[in-house]
């Protein structure tokens, strides 16, 4: 096994991970939903980041960049509609553990320089988009 | 005053985030890049104000 | 490994396709369609299409779902009328 | 018809399509191994106009022409759209309700302002280079905009939005590309050739006109999701119908309807 | 795995407009048609995928290196922000219909026809 295969074997664990993820969006409670979407957008950004590694396009970081920006936008949004921003420890520790563990290797194997500074960049956003919208006592807004 | 103040902090550092956003720097992309920041650093602006005072 | 990674993301694509057509009510069918939506871009990645995987993203994550947020809060909002109301504001035809 | 007869018809025709389809699966050259004799011309015709993106290439160079339909499409849809959901004379207005918003999400929306404009900007410029292109790039730029929504109400959108400028906007992109393919032909060309000087590949001034062209594109698809999304905004926040009462507009919907079991107590 | 993809996309088109057949409310109608959308683009980028390619990027990659196709590519990449905007188009109508009809549920609008 290669290193790129390593890297693509890695990116499995996160997609594996959206199969019950699906069941949670297509037949939990409003809540649920909501926590099930937060937590795709989170991570489909680190299956992203692993397989731009493991096809060795830094490229690829491009689409990584938009999930982490555009994700939390998507879940306000729906918070805003279904008027709930529901406390979620389990989109928090997938953010705080996994985010890191993901993009530290990720880190190390790039060397400094800009793309590791993206690469950063796009770690720190998708934790605080994570942390952000799985915060205590939040709502989406009253009305619009 | 403060105005320029808080445009040109953004200014500055989005500037910076599009020079690690882009893989090779010449004078075309710093032009593009600093009036890409220039543009999002009024809307940063425009968009604080219209939120606090509504 | 590749390969791997495409086939679970096409049978994550089916399952949420799936599930978006089997959820009738349209704000449930909104989330299903925008994991659907990042699901694709995730297969699109696998398939080597960044481009078009951007592309999906962009307009999945968000501009649909808020469009069809929109419409639903639009549709939903006049009082006293509901699903099957087909006799009940006849009058208002011009 | 009947739903249960249609539903018949369907399965008929559904059986008949699996059918057919899975024998045309089956006899299609198996998944990866196809020779792609286009695909190879087109990086042969991108690499040789110094454009390192092919598929914005393709798009915007080589056809380039098949683009102005799509962007016509997209033209005219937003127009429709835009005509559909216009204020009908019965109609009133009234001013949006201000909502209070949970201090973190607001200042995450508002940081996040800027940061996504620039990293959609960022997509549309570098579409000849790396993947992206106006019509990603638009779309992104465009939500961008829209986190002002979250970070406070349609009100504060309102405030930054000016509407006309970006309905003019949407216009000028379309026109942008269609005065770009007309100066190929004062140039001497055929429509929409590739006149200007190539650049240096993987750099922001290669491709040509594509470059000018995936500009253009950029801001008519981000004018377009702007102004089809302002319609949306209008129409769910704004705009009342004759009949409707005065109450608050988030709990009075969908009285029979299938909707109400969505809402859980927050 | 060779034919599976394909198999995939037919799939996603047949629930797709099984959805739009047995739908009861024009919104949810609209949302399976942007489902039989989505097999489209499944079945194009199907197609043009080679085993060992990357993406036809040349910014990070060297000139000579084995490619998917392009062209299919580029087919779908506008096919999905127009298909954005046509979506818009037809939550527009849905909008109208209810103002003129005061329903969203294509049978009832079918009877009140005649």
């Amino acid at each position: 096994m290669s290193t790129s295969d390593g890297w693509l074997a890695a990116a499995l664990v996160p997609l594996l991970a959206l199969v019950p993820v699906l069941w949670r969006i297509a037949y939990g409670s409003p809540k649920d939903r909501l926590i099930g979407q937060n937590l795709t957008s989170l991570l489909a950004g680190l299956v992203l980041l692993l397989a731009a590694r493991g096809f060795h396009r830094t490229s690829y970081n491009d689409v990584a960049l938009v999930v982490s920006v555009l994700g939390p936008t998507g879940t306000l949004i729906y918070a805003r509609f279904l008027d709930v921003l529901p406390d979620s420890r389990l989109v928090r520790w997938t953010a705080l553990a996994g985010v890191p563990a993901t993009v530290l290797p990720l880190c190390v194997a790039t060397g400094p320089g800009r793309a590791m500074v993206k690469l950063l960049l796009i770690g720190a956003l998708l934790i605080a988009g994570s942390v952000v919208t799985s915060g205590r006592g939040g709502k989406g807004g009253v009305t619009a | 005053m403060t105005a320029v103040l808080e445009v040109l902090v953004w200014w500055a550092a989005l500037t910076g985030i599009w020079l690690v956003l882009i893989s090779t720097v010449d004078p075309l992309e710093l032009l593009v890049g600093s009036a890409s920041a220039l543009a999002a650093a009024m809307l940063a602006r425009a968009g604080r104000r219209a939120v606090a005072d509504r | 490994m590749t390969d791997v990674l495409i086939v679970v993301a096409l049978l994550l694509v089916a399952g949420a396709a799936t599930a978006a057509v089997l959820n009738r009510d349209p704000v449930r069918q909104a989330l299903v369609l925008s994991f659907l939506g990042l699901t694709l871009a995730l297969l699109f990645t696998f398939l080597q299409a960044p481009d078009v995987a951007l592309s999906q993203l962009a307009v999945g994550s968000a501009v649909t779902p808020l469009m069809i947020l929109l419409t639903v809060r639009k549709v939903r909002r006049r009082p006293g009328s509901g699903g099957d109301g087909a006799d009940k504001p006849a009058g208002r035809e011009r | 018809m009947s739903s249960r007869v249609r539903l018949w018809v369907f399965l008929v025709g559904a059986a008949g399509f699996a059918a057919l389809f899975a024998a045309a699966c089956f006899d299609l050259p198996a998944f990866g191994t196809v020779p792609h004799p286009y695909g190879v011309r087109a990086v042969h015709a991108a690499l040789s106009h110094h454009t390192a993106n092919v598929i914005a290439s393709v798009n915007f160079d080589l056809r380039a022409f098949d683009t102005l339909g799509e962007e016509s499409i997209l033209f005219s849809a937003v127009i429709g759209t835009v005509v559909l959901l216009r204020q009908a004379r019965d109609e009133h207005r009234k001013d949006p309700e201000p909502a209070t918003v949970h201090p973190p999400v607001r200042r995450f929306a508002l940081l996040t302002l800027p940061f996504a404009l620039l990293v959609g900007l960022y997509v549309i410029a570098h579409g000849q280079v790396s993947p992206g292109g106006g019509f990603q790039g638009g779309v992104v730029t465009a939500t961008a905009l829209h986190l002002l929504y979250i970070a406070a109400d349609y009100r504060a959108l309102e405030r930054v939005r000016p509407l006309t400028l970006y309905e003019i906007g949407e216009a000028a992109g379309e026109a942008a590309y269609v005065i770009t393919g007309f100066a190929a032909v004062l140039a001497g060309s055929a429509f929409l050739t590739n006149v200007l000087p190539f650049g240096t590949l993987a750099t922001l001034s290669s491709g040509g006109t594509a470059m000018v062209l995936n500009a253009a594109v950029g801001l008519e698809v981000t004018s377009g999701i702007v102004v089809l999304l302002a319609r949306f905004l209008d129409q769910a926040v704004e705009i009342e119908d004759p009949g409707e009462d005065d109450g608050s507009p988030r709990h009075t919907g969908g009285g029979g309807g299938n909707g109400d079991d969505e809402r859980e107590p927050a | 795995m060779t034919v599976l993809p394909y198999l995939v996309a037919g799939w996603i088109f047949l629930i797709g407009v099984y959805g739009l057949v047995t739908s009861r409310d024009l919104i949810h109608a609209v949302g399976c048609l942007a489902v039989t959308q989505s097999s489209t683009y499944v079945l194009l980028l199907a197609v043009g995928y080679r085993n060992g390619g990357t993406a036809p990027v040349f910014a990070d990659a060297p000139t000579n290196s084995r490619v998917v196709d392009p062209v299919v590519q580029a087919l779908a990449l506008t096919d999905i922000v127009v298909g954005a905007t046509v979506t818009a188009l037809l939550l527009a109508l849905v909008v109208q219909l209810r103002k003129r009809h005061g329903t969203v549920d294509p049978d009832a609008l079918s009877e009140l026809k005649g």
